[in-house]
């Protein structure tokens, strides 16, 4: 599906062979950090983690269309991908996973990306808000918010969907349909079949794409920036892909779906195929691909360390960042706290 | 309904910024909002019906055509939708200025209010601040129908990272809503809609101090705490106690978040004796904690256990039955009898 | 707009001329109450009301279409039409508006029409599941939820259509678009112009009708009915009408909408229009429709006197009715209500 | 997490009715909603994951293989969906026991549980009873992410309509969830989420009297109120306290609507000192109420204001910082102190 007209000056350019190296090099990071922090659950360094395998693509085809100059992110809970490839402190990005801050402890407003949301469909409404404040102040920065296929279920996404729509918001709704909200198939969740489905009911262009295809998933993502910064309002993208591991390390798929259906679902890996398509157009080669590997690892390894060198916040942060303006009470409570805990 | 539009006030006034003028509440916030948009030029008002008609309670009447349409504008009928889209305009550098129609429909919004507007500051640890002032015309009293006489402030106040106030008069309203609509942190603005109506003086150059509770009414026999509508009832209250020789303190509590302990304090240390009043009903109100802040501060003095009048724990009733729900002068005034005549057993 | 199949089975005759008498009599009499209504706010005999001038047609002929042998009807605040076409006590409707009892003093188990809902969409997932129950129960019961163009953006609709189509609820949604939402027009509060266009983003068939046809909309809600019955899952019916008075009897249209701009939108007179039709096609005669009025007004006059007759209900039904297990902190309260407000 | 199914657990435990078998908190939360599910064809469960997952916290567990999935089933991922839907099937004569999977989602509910559920029987006059029994995994302490170890009690406490109950160890959450899902009025179920996987002594015959507070632990020199996973917290606390010879009387309030004042008052008329503990924040919590009854009913006996040890007014912290934030012993027994050494001034 794709009623998304043809942008008169959107930069829908194939990516030069740069472009395509550098798209791949940073899925084998993505790739390779979501897979070694799965092992550090395992291994106590961080008590959870949602990985995002198999979306590699989706996550980084669009991520990469973000002008980190102007635009503003709003992800989910499961945008590891889309946080790597807007530049974003890994080790800070990471930090939520180790309990550390709920949110993140990167910088949203200078880093362009919302903290991370647990809320599921949390966020949608405040792209929109801000990018209404975009078309108030005369802006024509955009804002991209990630949804699920579950998370399309929300109220709230409706809303925002109407709300934008109606205020002709310049926002990109970005769904990662992954074919699971945690154990519920897309099929007993979104009814009709396809999230993109229902934009034409708001009178929003809409556009499906095979999620799994870094290209285009990215001239998709581009084209629908062009239509928004041009003022035409709201586009709805639904990236088909499919969510290869758990919903997060507590899950167990092996209840609800079996290694076949997984298999058969799943598809070919998004890494893997672009890598093949790489080498058949010649635009990299096995030094290039040894290369990325390595850099991967070496990457993961360095957040690593960040991670293990991370201590926890200082305790008084949970009253010195409850408001700008504190209160009476709150001070208070931080004295006893003290006193009390840490025996001062 | 009055028709007066922001025009009309401005001659009736016909005042130099500093005069004192006679105003309605509606009237009062009106005109306070109007200066907040002058003012401020990233503050924004919107919600159900503000715009154009200028909310049915026409607290924001002539602000659109005053201040155009992107300063004032109609939101589509969703409250989760208005309170979301305040938080991404707060994120843009704005001032969002939302209002929900009627108390009972922030139960929808309330997971945008508690699990985001009230924590986007922490959780961005301080570089999202969230300067949104929510106006929720409040409380009972006007024979509405269901779920427009709701009484929210025991879960606004319970929610970290909320401000809650709410004015008893006009010139509260005046004061405390360009106060709250000029804060950096959220602030949920409670107008008792019962009181819109009255009119009462506005001094618009000196508010005093805008923060903690205010004695409207000094005693030394008792005291009594409210806010909202309430304020009006206790005062009334100890204008008739007065005939009996009883001498009642009353304390508008104003904000209902922070609460200003030492004010509650201070006042039963002097008067041995405190009736909390609410139309809320009486389990886990805020009664409870303006009841055990007193306790707490005044052990050894109190005479008597703190009181609370309040509403029921029952559904707000139906027009005929609000007179039995909302406390009256007769329940209150039973409320002193019980703590004057306590006696240690 | 009409993208429901024909039914097999569904009983989409036209109606006989005594149906369409008695329609026209039904007609009658909720205009000459709701008129009414307007003049006893005016004159003290009830605090407010909410008219549904302009609507009879959409409420008389969809109300026609239930069973009340097995039916279950989610009105809002404005269905008056729906509840007199059921045959539910008018006294006991009013009797909300005459601020006697939250939700109407009628019966709703007996009536098969659920309390008068205030909350804007607040009953349509009550539809859901009310159906819901009906398949579990494997009985043929429909579901039919009503709502306006300003409810249909509430997040709950959303959840609604789409937890009905997830589970194929026999439900139908009826919205009535009256141009309004208090004093927010259409244009500015449904994104994409129908709600019925939404219906198939969710995979629900949907009915664009006449909502002023009290004929097109009977025909319209049997087949949806009729839909339902044989297990096909939710319908929506997006009836076209027109709000022609205030919103309630404290608002005041002049405030944001011309009297032009009123004529203009309201189009024909629905009863005016069904009156000449059934002059037309020689159904009924001058006599009928005196008879008609007089009758409505007759019966109008007898409401009334009701609406006086009635009294406070008793303040103890305040405690009385919370629970079907009351509370010791409830009786105590009751106790002390008693002894301090009727000083017994 | 345990891999225990409903078969499992008969097998293991081997009883007939009336054994007493050793379970954790999930397992007699399963076998508790097995029963209900056979005893009463018009029970039904459903909620986001309940049904073939079992639930993420495998409450549920099983339960769709056996009863089938009309009685047992997964919804869409709405919470004012699952919510609103309860009261549709509750019209219908079916006995809803939805779940929400965690409290900080039962915010999008809100309205629903509020305005419909705990209105609907009053509204309707009694001819329309809500016997829904809404199960939410509350409280913290499981380092789990944001939105996840919230504590709404409070809220649901001031609702009128709503009853509110939380289970403080196997037993009770056998009985207790029993005992509520067979209710015909609305009962929120807040899980202790911390305590699941604790083991304990279930005696399936003989679960005493359902309603009230219950005394865990009898003393005379001080009670310990508490609820949920905090009842374990304080029974450690009175341990420790025993050994410097303090005699500490812990209550589980187990119904916190409504209050078992009853049993606080003649607890603390023995005791004459009191400490409520909770892990929701300090202002309008439930510790406000509880204190004002036992004030009320204890006044001349108390020696010491009642004190509150609870989570501050700040929003529930990540994994690291969540120790600092919930009660932990050191707190409880400086709770204590200022409690026994108060001395009148
Ligand atoms: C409002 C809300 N309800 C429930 C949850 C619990 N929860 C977390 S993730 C999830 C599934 C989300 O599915 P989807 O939107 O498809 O995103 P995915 O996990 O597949 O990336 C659920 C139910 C939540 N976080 N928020
Ligand atoms: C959740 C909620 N928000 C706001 C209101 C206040 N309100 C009552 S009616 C109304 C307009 C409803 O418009 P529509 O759905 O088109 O129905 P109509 O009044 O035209 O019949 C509003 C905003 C409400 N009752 N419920
Ligand atoms: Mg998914
Ligand atoms: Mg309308």
């Amino acid at each position: 599906m794709d009623t998304l007209p043809l942008p008169d000056d959107g930069d829908t350019a194939r990516p030069t062979p740069e472009h395509l190296r550098e798209l791949y090099s940073l899925m084998a990071a993505v790739r390779h950090l979501d897979l070694s922090a799965v092992a550090w659950q395992r291994q106590g360094i961080i008590p959870g983690y949602a990985p995002e395998l198999g979306q590699e693509a989706a996550q980084v085809g669009s991520g990469y269309a973000v002008d980190t100059s102007r635009d503003f992110v709003f992800p989910t809970y499961r945008e590891m991908g889309v946080a790597r490839t807007m530049g974003v402190s890994m080790v800070e990005y990471m930090s939520t996973h180790k309990a550390t801050w709920h949110g993140g402890l990167y910088d949203p407003v200078k880093s362009r990306l919302a903290p991370i949301q647990a809320v599921v469909a949390g966020s949608v409404l405040h792209a929109v808000g801000w990018a209404h404040g975009q078309t108030l102040d005369g802006s024509d920065a955009v804002a991209m918010t990630y949804l699920g296929d579950g998370a399309s279920s929300q109220g709230d996404v409706h809303e925002a969907m109407n709300f934008a729509a109606v205020m002709k918001a310049p926002v990109v709704f970005f769904v990662q349909n992954n074919g699971w909200a945690i154990s519920v198939p897309t099929e007993r969740q979104v009814a009709g079949g396809s999230v993109a489905a229902r934009a034409a009911g708001y009178g929003i262009p809409a556009l499906q794409v095979d999620g799994n295809d870094v290209v285009a998933v990215l001239a998709a993502t581009r084209r629908a920036f062009a239509h928004c910064r041009s003022g035409n309002g709201p586009v709805v993208i639904e990236a088909m892909t499919y969510r290869r591991g758990p919903h997060s390390t507590s899950d167990d798929p092996g209840r609800y779906r079996s290694l076949d259906e997984e298999r058969d679902g799943a598809g070919e890996d998004p890494l893997h195929r672009f890598r093949q398509q790489l080498q058949a157009d010649g635009v990299a080669d096995e030094e290039f691909f040894a290369q990325a590997q390595a850099s991967a690892a070496a990457e993961a390894e360095k957040i690593r360390e960040g991670l293990e060198a991370l201590g926890p916040r200082p305790g008084n942060e949970m009253f010195g960042l409850v408001f700008q303006e504190t209160t009476p009470a709150l001070q208070s409570q931080a004295v006893s706290w003290r006193e009390e805990s840490e025996h001062v | 309904m009055s028709d007066t539009t922001v025009e009309d006030e401005a001659t009736m006034a016909g005042d130099q910024h500093g005069a004192t003028v006679t105003l309605s509440m509606q009237q009062a916030l009106n005109r306070a909002l109007d200066e907040v948009l002058a003012e401020n030029p990233r503050a924004v008002i919107f919600g159900e019906d503000c715009g154009r008609l200028g909310g049915v309670f026409r607290i924001t009447d002539g602000l659109q055509a005053k201040h155009g349409e992107n300063r004032v504008f109609d939101t589509p009928l969703a409250e989760s939708g208005i309170l979301g889209m305040s938080v991404g305009l707060a994120m843009a550098g704005f001032h969002p200025i939302p209002e929900v129609q009627f108390d009972g429909f922030a139960y929808p919004a309330i997971s945008q209010i508690v699990c985001q507007i009230a924590r986007m500051n922490y959780r961005s640890r301080g570089t999202l601040p969230m300067p949104i002032t929510l106006r929720v015309p409040s409380f009972g009293g006007i024979r509405a129908p269901e779920h427009h006489g709701e009484s929210l402030e025991a879960l606004f106040a319970h929610v970290p990272g909320l401000k809650v106030v709410s004015p008893s008069n006009p010139h509260e309203a005046y004061h405390l809503l360009k106060y709250a609509a000029t804060r950096p942190d959220p602030v949920i603005f409670m107008e008792p809609k019962s009181r819109y109506w009255h009119k009462g003086d506005v001094d618009t150059a000196d508010g005093g101090t805008p923060t903690g509770a205010k004695v409207l009414r000094e005693g030394r026999h008792l005291t009594l705490v409210a806010w909202g509508a309430m304020t009006a009832r206790c005062l009334q209250v100890a204008e008739l106690a007065a005939e009996d020789g009883i001498e009642v303190e009353v304390l508008d509590l104003r904000w209902l978040k922070p609460i200003d302990a030492e004010s509650l304090v201070t006042s039963v240390r002097k008067t041995r004796r405190a009736v909390v009043v609410h139309e809320a009903p009486l389990t886990s109100g805020l009664g409870a904690e303006v009841a055990q802040l007193i306790t707490r501060g005044c052990f050894d003095t109190l005479k008597a256990p703190v009181e609370r009048v309040t509403g029921f724990d029952v559904p707000y009733p139906s027009g005929d039955l609000e007179d039995e729900y909302i406390p009256n002068i007769d329940r209150i005034l039973f409320g002193f009898q019980r703590v004057l005549e306590y006696r240690r057993g």
